[in-house]
C-alpha cells in the first residue's frame, strides 16, 4: 500500500498564449520530481507526475482541476500563471479540498486555504521598486509612468501604487497611467508620450506590461533613444525567460524587480543553474542550447521542497495534515535568503531589483537586507482594514 | 596603445584648463570605494574622482565607462596593453587576474559618470562624440566647468555643434549675465530645437518658493514666452508630421502582414487561416540564418538580413508549396472548407514550432544599421525623430508591394492565376495548367507573407504566437480594402495606420482599436464589398 | 403529355420521422432517469457512478452543442458563417454571470454587496446596466432578450447593406473582437480579464451541490432537445426552403418576391438567441466567465465542429461537438505536448475525406447499401 | 480526327450517356443535335475532360486523351466554347483573350483575324468580361477558343442569345474556318436551319444514345426535323 | 384583349405588399393596386443608364400597354437586358447613374422600389441565364415563386395547400417537367432549367412579365410551344419578350403585334414584325441582308 506512488498534478498550458511562460514551469517541475524520486521519494513513496494541458483556456483549469482531484486523485497541484486560470480552478480546489502551489507574482486580494501562494504579493516587488525609483540611488524620480497590459493584475497593481505615491506626496498629475490592449505590437504613440512627459522632470516608467508586448516596446524605447538613465523603465513581468527572444542591446540598464535572478551569487543558486542545465541537456528540451532560470521556476522549486518537506513532517499527504505542517516550513532558496511559509500562505521573500545587461542576465543593484512578509491584503486598497493576515 | 591615446588626452587637458587650484588630490582608498556595496560611499567616491586634477580625472572616468577600471578589494587599477596600471602613481604595477573585478554601478552612477566624462570628451576627432556629449551636458549641467566648454567651443568647426554648443553657453551663462545678453541669449535659445534648452527657458518662467519670478525682468520673460510659443508651433508641427510618420509606419506593417493574405486569399480564394504561420515561419527562417551567420561569419552578421530575407519567403514558399500539394489541392472551390483546414494546419504549426524551437521566443536583433534613429529637419520640426528601422520597413513594403505588382500584372503567370481563381474548369478548359498555376500561386503567396514575417522579426516578437497577432488585422486590411483588390489592400493598411495614430493620443490605445474595428464595421456597411469594390455585372452575381 | 400527373407532397413535412421520434423519446428516457440515479444515488466507486467531472463535462458539451446548432442553423441553411458566435454564447454567459456574482451576496472576500473586483477598483455602486440582475426572472428576460437583441441590430444592419460571404464572416469576427477588447477593460463593468467567478449558488441552491448540477445538466439536455426540434421546425417550414433558396442565389429570391432582410434577420437572431442560451447553461457549469470565451479562435472552432459533424444537417453539428470536445479531453489528459498535432490533423483530415462531415458520411454509407 | 466509343457517363447514379459511339471526321464540320436534356453538354464535358467517364474512350487521331486533364487536351489541339459561355468576368475582354492562348509556349498578340470576325471585341477591349451583354460574351468565347490554334473546336450551341446577322457570319466563320484551315469542328446545335447551311455531318442524340447520323445535305431527306422534336 | 378597365386587383386575399407609394398624387388608390387608367402598364422615358460613364442606355423612351405581348429585338450590347435591369430594380441608384422616368401604371415609380417590392407588386422576370434554386427541388421552385405572402412571418407557419398543389401540378405540366418534379432543380440540363424559370413565373402570376431570351437553348419545336404557351397567357398579363430568334418573334407577335428594335441604348425603330424586318436600318445593324 505505501509502496504506491503519490501523485502530483502539474496543471500549466503547454499550447496556447500562456504556453511561452509556462512549458518551462512544467519542466522544472518535473525536473525537481525527478530530483525527490532520485533521493529516496516522499515518506518512502515515488512521486508520479500527472501532467495535463488546460491549454490557456481559462474554463478547462477548472475542468482539468477536477480531473486531477476526483479521477487522477493527486496530492497536490503545481500550477497556473494568470490569475485568472487561478481563479477559474480556484472553486474546485475549495470544493474538493485540494491544495494547489501557485508560484507566480500576482495582484495579492486573495488568500485560500486551498491554495499556497510562492510568487510576490504586491509589497514584495511593486512597492518596493517604486521606493528604489524614488531613492537617491534609483535615480530621484519624481513622475511616474504606470503602463501596463490592460487586466487585472496591472489594474490593482497600478491602483496600489497610485495610493502609495499619493502617500509620498507625489502629485496626481505627475502620474500617467496608460494600458494597451492584449498583444499590443505597436508602442511608437505610448513611447512619444512618454518622451513627452519626461520633458517635465525625472521621470520613471513602471511596466506591467504582459508577455509579449514587451519586445515591441522596449523596441521602440530603443528607437526613440529613451535610454535607461534618461527614463528608467522597471518591469514587474519581465524576467530572463522574457529577455530570452530580445535583442537586449536597447535594453541595458532598464529595470526589473523580483524575489530570484538567476545572476544571484551563492551555492544554492549555483546547484539550481546545474541541475537545471543538466536537466535541459538530458532531456533535450528545445531551449536546453541556453538554459536560464527565473523567479516563477525558483518559486515552483521552493513550493515543491516546502511540500516535501511538509507531508514529511505530517506523515501523510492528507491535505488538511500538509496544510498546518507547511505553516513556518523553511527552505534554503537559490535566491540566497532562507524563505519561510507565513500562516498568510504566502512566502516571506527578499526583494532585488536587477538591472538589465547586455547578455540579458540582470545585474542586481539593489536588495532587502532581509525577507519581507507578503501582504495579499494590500493597505492601498479600502475594504482591507481589519483583514486577518491569516488563513483560519 | 590605449596607454598612448590616454597619454594624448592628458597633454591636451592639461594644456585646456587653466587653473586647477580646488582640483583634490585623489588616493587608492578612494577609488576602491566604488567597488563596495554601500550607493552613498560610491557616489562620494565618484565626486571625489571629479574633483580631482583632469588629467587623473580623465583617465579614471574613461577607464570606469570602458570597464577597465578594475579592482581586487584592495588595489585599483586600470587595464592598459602594457599592463595593469595604477591611476594614482601612474606606473604599472603586479595585481592577481583571477580575483579582479568590475564595480557595480546602477543607472545613476553610470549617468554621473558620463556626464563628468563628456566634459573631457568635447575636443574628442569625432564629431559625433563630441555631440553626444554635448547632448549629455546639456541634459545635466551641474558641476560643468564653463571654461572647458569656452575653449572647446573656440576648437569646434563644425556648424551644427557651434550651435549647441552657443546653446549650451547661453544656458549656462544666462544666470550671470546683463540684460541685453540675455536677450540675445533668449534668442539663441528660443531658435534652438532641443527640448532640454526649453525646459530650462520654461523654467526660468517659474516661481520660486519665495513666491518670485526666477526671471524678475518682465520685458525677459515676455521674450521668453515669445520663444516658447514660437517653438510650441514648431513643436506641434512636428507631432503632426511625426504622426503620418508613425501611421505609415504601423500601416506599413499591417501592409506586410496583410499582403500574402491579399493574394492566397484575394485572389486564390484560400482563406488562409495558416497565414500568421507563414508570416511565423518567415520569422524563423531569418532567426536560423542569423543564427548561421552568428556561428559561422560573425563578420558579415551586420548583413544577415540580406541573406535571410530570400530565404525567409523560400521557406515559407516551399512550406506553402506542400501544403497547397497536400492538403488545399483537394478544396478548390470550397473556400469555407480552406478556412478549416488551415485552421486545423495553423495548430499544426504553432506547435511544431513549439516542439523544434521551444515555446519561448527566440531572439532576432536588428543590425546596427537598422537600430537608432535620425533627426531630419530639426529646425521646421523639432523633436522629429525617424527610426531606421521603421524607415526601412516602410520601403521594403512598397518594394514588396511592387514585386507583387509585376508578379501578378506583368507577368502571364499572374494572368493565369486570375482566370483560375475566377472560373478553374473553364481555365483548364483553354489550357491553363490549373495544378501548376495553383501552386505556384500559393506559393508566391506563402512567400509573399514569408518575407512579411521577415520584416516583423525586426520590430517584434519571433515566437510560436506571431502569427495569431496579426491575423486578425491582416484580415480586416484585406477586407477594407476589398477582396482581390492589391491596392485596397495597400490604401487599407496605410489607412488604418494613420487613423489608429492619430487617434491613439486622444482615447488611448484600447479605445483605439475597439474604435478601429468598429469602424471598419461601420464602413463596409457603406461599401459591403470593400473600398476598392469590384464594379460591374461580375460583381453582382 | 400526361394530364392525369398529381403531384405527391406532403401538407408539411415531419419535423421527425416516428422512427426518430422513439429514439429521441427513449434517449430523453435514458437522460431524465439514469443521470439523477447515476450521479446521485449510486455510491462513489461504483462503476455505474456518474462523477462530478463527467457530469459537468458532458454538461458543458451539451451546452456547446447547443451553440453548435445554432451556427448550423445560419451557416448551413442560410449560407451566412459567422465567425462571432461566440460573442452571443459569451453575452448570455455574462448575463447569467451578473446574476450568480450578485447571489454571492456578502461571501465575498470583501464581504461587501458590490462583486469584488468592483471593490478592489474602488466602485461605489453599481453601474446602471447591474440593475435587477439580482433577480432570476429579470436575468432570465435578459437572456431571452440581449443576445438576440444585438444579434438584430448588428444583423439589420449588415444584412441591409447586403454583405455577405466572407465579408460579412470577417466582419462579426470584428464585432466579436472589438467586444472582447472592450471586455478586457475594467471600466467596463465586467470584472475585465478574470471576468466573474467563485459563484456560491443559484436560485439559493449552492452550485456545488450535485443536486444543482444534475438539475443543469438536465437543463442543457432539455433545452438542446427543444432547440433541435425548433430548428428542425423551422428548417422544414416554408421559411427554412426560403432560407436555402437565399443560400443558394439571392437575387432570384428577391425577383420572386421575397425581401431576404427579414428572413435572414429571423434565423440570425433566432441562432443568437440560441446561442445565448447555450451561454447562460455554460456558465453555471464550469464556473466562470471571461473575455477569453469571445476570442475569435473560439468561434472559428466551433465552426469546426459544425463541419466536423456535417453542415446543414442540424443533427451533425451535435455529434461534431461531441466528437471534437471528447477527443480534446481524452487527448489533453494523456497527450499533453502533442494533443494539438492531433487535433489539427483531425480538422484537415476530416475536411479532406469526409467534406460532408460525419453525418454526411454516414448517409453516404447507408445510400450506397 | 475525333472518335468517341463507348461511353457511359453517371451523374450520382443516374445514366446520363450510354454507350455513346461517333465519330467527327477530319475536316468537316459535324453537327451534334437532339432535346433538352439528352446529354449533349455531358458529352463535350466528356470529351473535354471536366466530367469523368465512367467506361469507354475517346481518342484524338486515334490517341487516347481520356487520362488526360483539360489542359493537356487543350494543348493537344482542341477548343472548347461552352454553353453558357463562361468567360471570365473580371479579367477585361483582352485578357481573355490572352488566356485563350495559354497553351502556347508564349503569350502571343491577338490576331487580325479575330477581330476581324467580331470587331466589337476590339471596341471593348479593355472592359471586363462579365461586363459584356451576353451575346458580346459568346463572341468572345469563340474568339478565345480560336487564339489556341486549334485542330478541333467544339461549340456548345454557339449561337444562343446572339443577333441574327452575326449568327449568318459565324455560320459562314465556322464554315470558312473548316474549308480554309483545315479546323475540324464539332457543333452542337438546336437551330435547324443553321445546321442546314453549315453541317457536313449531323449526329442526333436522344437520352444519352446515338439515334440517327448521317451526311448534312441529307438532314431534311431523313426527317431529322421530326426526331428532334418528339 | 385590351383591358381599359381602370384599375386591376393584384391580390384579393391576405396580400399586402409591404410598400408605401409616397407622393403618389393625383388618383385616389387602393393598396396594392396599379394605376392602368390611362391603359399603359409600363411606361418608360428618356432613361439614361450609364455604368462610370458607358452609357448602356441613351434616351429610351418606351411604353406598353396592358395587356400586351411585345417583342423586343435588337443587337447584342443594345442595353435590352440592362433596360429589363432598371425595370426591375437590379440595376438602380444603387450601382449605376440612373436618370429618367420609369412607371408602372401611372403611379409607381419603379427606381424608388427595390427588387422585392417591385417582384410584389406584379413584375416577373427571367434572366438570360437560367437562375433556379439547385439546392431545392423542383416543386419547390415553383411552390416558392408561387403568388402568396412573402414575409417571414407567414411563411413560418405556411402550409402547402390544394390549390397550391393544383396550381403545380399545371405548371409543371405546362413546362414539361413533371418527370422531373421531385429532383432537385441543379441536377436539371441548361433547357430544362430555362422551362423551370418560366414556370416559376407562371406560378408568380405577374401583371407584367419580363423575358429575357426565353428561348434560347430551346430546340425549335419547344421554342414553337413556348411561343403557345404566351399566347396563351396573351390577356392575362403584359408580356415583353427580349428573343433574337426571328421565328420566334414572329410567331407571338402575329401580324399586328408591336415590335420594338432597340439599338445604342436607344429606340431604331417599332412597328409590325413585317415594318421593321423591312426597315434598312434594322436590316444593316441586326438583321443582316
Ligand atoms: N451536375 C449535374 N448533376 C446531375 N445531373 C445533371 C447534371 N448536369 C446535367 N444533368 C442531367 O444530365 C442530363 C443531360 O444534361 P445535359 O446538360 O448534357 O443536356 P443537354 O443535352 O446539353 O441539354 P440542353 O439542350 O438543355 O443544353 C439532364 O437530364 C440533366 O438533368
Ligand atoms: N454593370 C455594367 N457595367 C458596365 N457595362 C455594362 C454593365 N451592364 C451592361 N453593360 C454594358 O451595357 C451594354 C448593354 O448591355 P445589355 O446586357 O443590356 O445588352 P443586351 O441588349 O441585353 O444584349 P444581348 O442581346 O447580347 O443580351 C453592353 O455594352 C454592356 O457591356
Ligand atoms: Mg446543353
Ligand atoms: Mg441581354
Amino acid at each position: 500500500q505505501s509502496k504506491e506512488p503519490i501523485k502530483v498534478g502539474i496543471l500549466h498550458s503547454l499550447s496556447g498564449t500562456m504556453a511561452i511562460s509556462e512549458t518551462a514551469l512544467k519542466d522544472v517541475a518535473l525536473m525537481q520530481i525527478e530530483a525527490i524520486n532520485k533521493a529516496g521519494g516522499v515518506l518512502g513513496r515515488k512521486l508520479e507526475p500527472v501532467v495535463v494541458d488546460p491549454a490557456s483556456n481559462w474554463p478547462l483549469f477548472a475542468e482539468k482541476t477536477r480531473q486531477l482531484l476526483t479521477k487522477d486523485k493527486v496530492s497536490v497541484v503545481f500550477g497556473c500563471w494568470t490569475s485568472v486560470s487561478r481563479k477559474s480552478a480556484l472553486p474546485v480546489f475549495e470544493e474538493l479540498n485540494g491544495l494547489l502551489f501557485y508560484p507566480v507574482q500576482y495582484e495579492g486580494e486573495e488568500m485560500s486555504k486551498n491554495v499556497f501562494y510562492t510568487g510576490a504579493a504586491p509589497n514584495q516587488q511593486a512597492i518596493p521598486a517604486v521606493e528604489y525609483l524614488m531613492s537617491k540611488e534609483g535615480g530621484a524620480a519624481k513622475r511616474f509612468v504606470l503602463l501596463g497590459t490592460d487586466y487585472v493584475y496591472p489594474r490593482t497593481t497600478n491602483k496600489i501604487l497610485r495610493a502609495f505615491l499619493k502617500s509620498k506626496g507625489v502629485d496626481e498629475k505627475d502620474i500617467d497611467e496608460k494600458y494597451t490592449p492584449f498583444g499590443h505590437s505597436d508602442y511608437q504613440t505610448i513611447v512619444a508620450d512618454i518622451k513627452k512627459f519626461s520633458q517635465g522632470g525625472k521621470t520613471a516608467v513602471i511596466s506591467t506590461i504582459n508577455g509579449d508586448s514587451n519586445v515591441p516596446f522596449y523596441k521602440e524605447l530603443g528607437n526613440a533613444g529613451l535610454k535607461a538613465k534618461d527614463v528608467p523603465v522597471v518591469a514587474f513581468s519581465v524576467g530572463e525567460e522574457e529577455l530570452r527572444g530580445v535583442d537586449t542591446k536597447p535594453l541595458v540598464g532598464h529595470l526589473a524587480a523580483w524575489n530570484y535572478f538567476m545572476s544571484v551569487k551563492n551555492p544554492a543558486n549555483d546547484a539550481f543553474k546545474k541541475e537545471w542545465a543538466d536537466y535541459s541537456k538530458a532531456k533535450s528540451l528545445p531551449t536546453a542550447g541556453k538554459p536560464l532560470t527565473n523567479d516563477p521556476m525558483e518559486a515552483t522549486v521552493v513550493g515543491m521542497k516546502m511540500w516535501k518537506a511538509a507531508v514529511e513532517k505530517a506523515g501523510t499527504t492528507d491535505v488538511d495534515a500538509v496544510r498546518k505542517a507547511m505553516y513556518g516550513q523553511k527552505v534554503v532558496a537559490p535566491s540566497g535568503f532562507t524563505l519561510e511559509m507565513g500562516n498568510n500562505h504566502h512566502l516571506y521573500k527578499p526583494v532585488m531589483i536587477g538591472e538589465v545587461k547586455a547578455d540579458g542576465q540582470f545585474n542586481v543593484v539593489w536588495k532587502t537586507p532581509t525577507t519581507i512578509r507578503a501582504k495579499p491584503w494590500s493597505p492601498f486598497i479600502a475594504g482591507n482594514e481589519g483583514k486577518a493576515d491569516m488563513v483560519k | 596603445m590605449k596607454f598612448r591615446v590616454l597619454n594624448c588626452l592628458f597633454t591636451l587637458v592639461t594644456s585646456l584648463v587653466i587653473g586647477n587650484t580646488f582640483a583634490a588630490d585623489l588616493s587608492q582608498k578612494d577609488l576602491v570605494q566604488i567597488f563596495g556595496e554601500e550607493f552613498a560611499a560610491k557616489q562620494s567616491s565618484i565626486n571625489k574622482i571629479i574633483k580631482a586634477p583632469p588629467e587623473v580625472a580623465a583617465e579614471v572616468l574613461a577607464a570606469l565607462q570602458d570597464e577597465s577600471l578594475l579592482s581586487d578589494g584592495k588595489v585599483v587599477v586600470i587595464k592598459t596593453n602594457e599592463g595593469y596600471l595604477d591611476p594614482i602613481s601612474h606606473v604599472i604595477v603586479k595585481i592577481d587576474e583571477s580575483s579582479l573585478e568590475t564595480p557595480n554601478l546602477n543607472n545613476i552612477l553610470r549617468s554621473d559618470i558620463e556626464t563628468a566624462a563628456s566634459q573631457f570628451k568635447l575636443l574628442s576627432k569625432d564629431p559625433e562624440i563630441r555631440e553626444q556629449s554635448l547632448n549629455s551636458l546639456m541634459a545635466d549641467m551641474s558641476g560643468l566647468n564653463v571654461a572647458i566648454v569656452k575653449s572647446a567651443k573656440e576648437k569646434e568647426s563644425n556648424a551644427g555643434l557651434i550651435t549647441k554648443f552657443n546653446e549650451l553657453i547661453a544656458m549656462l551663462d544666462y544666470p550671470s549675465s546683463n540684460e541685453e545678453d540675455k536677450i540675445k541669449a533668449i534668442q539663441t535659445m528660443g531658435n534652438s530645437s532641443s527640448a532640454k534648452v526649453q525646459e530650462f527657458l520654461k523654467g526660468l518662467l517659474k516661481k520660486n518658493d519665495a513666491g518670485e519670478f526666477i526671471e524678475p525682468n518682465n520685458t525677459l520673460r515676455v521674450a521668453i514666452e515669445l520663444a516658447l510659443r514660437d517653438y510650441q508651433s514648431r513643436k506641434s508641427r512636428s507631432e503632426i508630421v511625426s504622426n503620418i510618420f508613425t501611421g505609415l509606419s504601423l500601416g506599413s506593417v499591417l501592409l506586410l502582414a496583410a499582403m500574402g493574405l491579399a493574394i492566397t486569399y484575394g485572389l486564390i480564394g484560400v482563406i488562409n487561416m495558416a497565414h500568421g504561420e507563414f508570416l511565423m515561419v518567415g520569422a524563423y527562417a531569418t532567426f536560423i540564418i542569423q543564427s548561421i551567420f552568428r556561428a559561422h561569419f560573425p563578420g558579415a552578421l551586420e548583413y544577415y538580413l540580406v541573406f535571410a530575407a530570400p530565404f525567409s519567403f523560400m521557406a515559407s514558399a516551399m512550406l506553402g508549396l506542400v501544403l497547397e500539394y497536400l492538403v488545399l489541392r483537394h478544396l478548390y472551390g470550397r473556400p469555407l472548407e480552406t478556412l478549416l483546414a488551415t485552421f486545423g494546419v495553423s495548430l499544426l504549426m504553432m506547435q511544431l514550432v513549439r516542439v523544434i524551437f521551444g515555446a519561448q521566443n527566440v531572439e532576432v536583433a536588428n543590425p546596427s544599421w537598422m537600430s537608432g534613429s535620425f533627426m531630419p529637419f530639426q529646425s521646421i520640426f523639432p523633436g522629429l525623430l525617424i527610426p531606421y528601422n521603421r524607415l526601412i520597413i516602410f520601403f521594403f513594403s512598397i518594394f514588396v508591394v511592387f514585386i507583387t505588382w509585376l508578379v501578378l500584372n506583368k507577368t502571364r503567370m499572374g494572368l493565369f492565376v486570375r482566370a483560375v481563381t475566377q472560373n478553374r474548369t473553364m481555365a483548364s478548359c483553354v489550357g491553363v495548367k490549373t495544378r501548376q498555376i495553383d501552386s505556384y500561386a500559393f506559393a508566391f503567396g506563402a512567400g509573399i507573407a514569408g518575407l512579411g514575417g521577415c520584416a516583423l522579426s525586426q520590430i517584434g516578437n519571433v515566437g510560436p504566437d506571431l502569427g495569431q497577432t496579426y491575423i486578425i488585422d491582416s484580415f480586416m486590411v484585406v477586407v477594407l480594402g476589398g477582396v482581390g483588390q492589391l491596392a485596397g489592400t495597400i490604401i487599407g493598411a496605410f489607412g488604418l495606420g494613420i487613423l489608429s495614430k492619430f487617434s491613439e493620443p486622444f482615447i488611448g490605445a484600447v479605445l483605439t482599436k475597439i474604435g478601429v474595428l468598429v469602424m471598419i464595421i461601420l464602413f463596409i456597411q457603406k461599401r459591403p464589398q470593400g473600398m476598392f469594390a469590384l464594379k460591374g455585372r461580375s460583381a453582382e452575381m | 403529355m400526361n394530364q392525369s400527373f398529381h403531384l405527391n407532397i406532403p401538407q408539411r413535412e415531419p419535423i421527425l420521422t416516428t422512427k426518430w421520434w422513439m429514439v429521441l423519446l427513449a434517449l430523453s428516457i435514458l437522460v431524465y432517469v439514469l443521470v439523477p440515479i447515476c450521479s446521485l444515488l449510486v455510491p462513489e466507486g461504483n462503476v455505474f457512478h456518474l462523477s462530478a467531472y463527467s457530469l459537468t463535462l458532458i454538461g458543458k458539451m451539451l451546452c456547446f452543442a447547443l451553440a453548435a446548432l445554432a451556427l448550423d442553423l445560419v451557416w448551413g441553411y442560410c449560407g451566412i458563417l459567422s465567425l462571432g458566435h461566440g460573442l452571443f454564447f459569451s453575452l448570455g454567459g455574462y448575463i447569467m454571470g451578473m446574476y450568480l456574482m450578485r447571489m454571492i451576496g456578502t461571501d465575498g472576500v470583501y464581504h461587501s454587496e458590490l462583486p469584488d473586483f468592483m471593490v478592489f477598483l474602488d466602485w461605489k455602486e453599481l453601474p446602471w446596466f447591474w440593475y435587477g440582475t439580482n433577480h432570476f426572472v429579470w436575468v432570465v428576460f435578459l437572456i431571452l432578450v440581449i443576445p438576440g437583441l444585438i444579434a438584430f441590430i448588428f444583423g439589420f444592419f449588415a444584412f441591409r447593406s447586403r454583405i455577405k460571404g466572407v465579408y460579412l464572416s470577417i466582419i462579426t469576427q470584428a464585432f466579436t473582437y472589438a467586444t472582447m477588447l472592450l471586455f478586457f477593460r475594467n471600466e467596463t463593468g465586467f470584472g475585465g480579464n478574470n471576468g466573474f467567478t467563485d459563484f456560491k449558488r443559484i436560485l439559493g441552491y449552492s452550485i456545488s451541490n450535485p443536486g444543482t448540477r444534475v438539475v443543469l445538466f438536465l437543463m442543457s439536455f432539455t433545452m438542446l432537445v427543444a432547440g433541435f426540434i425548433a430548428c428542425r421546425r423551422i428548417v422544414q417550414s416554408k421559411l427554412g426552403r426560403v432560407t436555402m433558396a437565399i443560400r443558394d442565389a439571392e437575387s432570384r429570391v428577391m425577383f420572386s418576391g421575397y425581401d431576404p432582410l427579414g428572413y435572414k434577420l429571423f434565423i440570425w437572431t433566432f441562432s443568437a438567441f440560441l446561442c445565448g442560451i447555450a451561454g447562460a447553461l455554460y456558465v453555471p457549469q464550469v464556473g466562470i466567465i471571461n473575455p477569453g470565451e469571445m476570442s475569435p479562435s473560439n468561434s472559428i472552432e466551433l465552426a469546426v465542429w459544425v463541419a466536423v459533424g456535417g453542415r446543414a444537417t442540424l443533427i451533425g453539428p451535435i455529434i461534431g461537438t461531441f466528437m471534437v470536445n471528447g477527443a480534446k479531453t481524452v487527448f489533453t489528459a494523456i497527450a499533453p505536448e502533442y494533443w494539438l498535432f492531433i487535433l489539427g490533423s483531425l480538422f484537415v483530415l476530416v475536411t479532406l475525406y469526409i467534406p460532408n462531415g460525419v453525418v454526411g458520411l454516414i448517409k453516404e454509407k447507408i445510400l450506397k447499401k | 480526327m475525333l472518335q468517341v466509343q463507348k461511353i457511359n457517363q453517371f451523374y450520382s447514379g443516374s445514366h446520363i450517356l450510354r454507350d455513346v459511339t461517333f465519330e467527327v471526321p477530319k475536316g468537316s464540320l459535324t453537327v451534334l443535335m437532339g432535346r433538352n436534356g439528352v446529354g449533349k453538354t455531358t458529352m463535350t464535358k466528356a470529351i473535354m475532360g471536366v466530367v469523368p467517364i465512367k467506361s469507354g474512350d475517346i481518342l484524338l487521331e486515334g490517341k487516347s486523351i481520356i487520362k488526360m486533364p483539360s489542359y493537356e487536351r487543350v494543348a493537344n489541339g482542341i477548343a472548347f466554347v461552352p454553353q453558357g459561355r463562361d468567360i471570365f468576368p473580371r479579367l477585361t475582354v483582352h485578357e481573355n483573350l490572352l488566356v485563350g492562348g495559354a497553351s502556347l509556349k508564349a503569350s502571343k498578340k491577338i490576331p487580325e483575324m479575330i477581330y476581324e470576325l467580331f470587331p466589337i471585341l476590339k471596341e471593348m477591349s479593355h472592359r471586363n468580361g462579365g461586363d459584356l451583354s451576353g451575346g458580346q460574351q459568346q463572341q468572345l468565347a469563340i474568339g478565345r477558343a480560336l487564339m489556341s490554334q486549334p485542330k478541333l473546336i467544339i461549340l456548345d450551341e454557339p449561337t444562343e442569345g446572339i443577333q441574327p446577322n452575326i449568327i449568318t457570319q459565324i455560320g459562314e466563320t465556322l464554315v470558312k474556318l473548316v474549308k480554309e484551315q483545315g479546323i475540324t469542328i464539332l457543333l452542337i446545335e438546336q437551330y435547324l436551319d443553321f445546321i442546314k447551311k453549315v453541317a457536313d455531318k449531323y449526329v442526333v442524340m436522344s437520352r444519352g444514345e446515338i439515334i440517327a447520323q448521317g451526311n448534312g445535305s441529307e438532314i431534311d431527306q431523313d426527317g431529322i426535323g421530326q426526331l428532334v422534336s418528339v | 384583349m385590351q383591358t381599359s378597365s381602370s384599375t386591376i386587383p393584384i391580390e384579393t386575399t391576405d396580400f399586402q405588399p409591404e410598400w408605401e407609394s409616397k407622393g403618389n398624387s393625383g388618383h385616389f388608390l387602393e393598396k396594392g393596386k396599379i394605376d392602368l387608367s390611362h391603359g399603359e402598364i409600363l411606361y418608360i422615358e428618356d432613361l439614361v443608364v450609364s455604368f462610370d460613364g458607358f452609357k448602356a442606355i441613351k434616351g429610351l423612351t418606351l411604353d406598353i400597354l396592358s395587356g400586351e405581348l411585345r417583342c423586343i429585338i435588337g443587337p447584342n450590347g443594345a442595353g435590352k437586358t440592362t433596360m429589363m435591369d432598371v425595370i426591375t430594380g437590379k440595376t438602380g441608384p444603387r450601382n449605376a447613374q440612373v436618370s429618367g422616368r420609369v412607371f408602372l401604371g401611372q403611379t409607381i415609380d419603379l427606381l424608388k422600389l427595390k427588387e422585392p417590392q417591385i417582384a410584389q407588386i406584379g413584375i416577373g422576370r427571367k434572366f438570360q441565364k437560367p437562375t433556379v434554386f439547385e439546392n431545392l427541388k423542383v416543386w419547390e421552385n415553383l411552390e416558392l415563386a408561387r403568388k402568396s405572402n412573402k414575409s417571414w412571418r407567414v411563411a413560418l407557419t405556411a402550409k402547402v395547400n390544394q390549390d397550391a398543389i393544383e396550381d403545380m401540378e399545371k405548371t409543371l405540366l405546362q413546362i414539361g417537367l413533371e418527370k422531373e418534379a421531385y429532383i432537385p432543380a441543379g441536377e436539371l440540363s441548361h433547357g430544362q432549367k430555362q422551362r423551370l424559370e418560366i414556370g416559376m413565373l407562371l406560378m408568380q402570376k405577374p401583371e407584367l412579365l419580363l423575358l429575357d431570351e426565353p428561348a434560347a437553348g430551346m430546340t425549335d419545336e419547344e421554342t414553337m410551344q413556348l411561343a403557345d404557351l404566351l399566347n396563351q397567357l396573351r390577356g392575362t398579363c403584359s408580356i415583353v419578350v427580349v428573343e433574337h430568334d426571328m421565328e420566334f418573334v414572329s410567331a407571338l407577335s402575329g401580324e399586328t403585334g408591336i415590335v420594338t428594335v432597340l439599338a445604342e441604348g436607344a429606340v431604331l425603330a417599332q412597328g409590325t414584325m413585317e415594318h421593321v424586318k423591312n426597315d434598312p436600318a434594322v436590316i444593316e445593324s441586326y438583321l443582316g441582308r
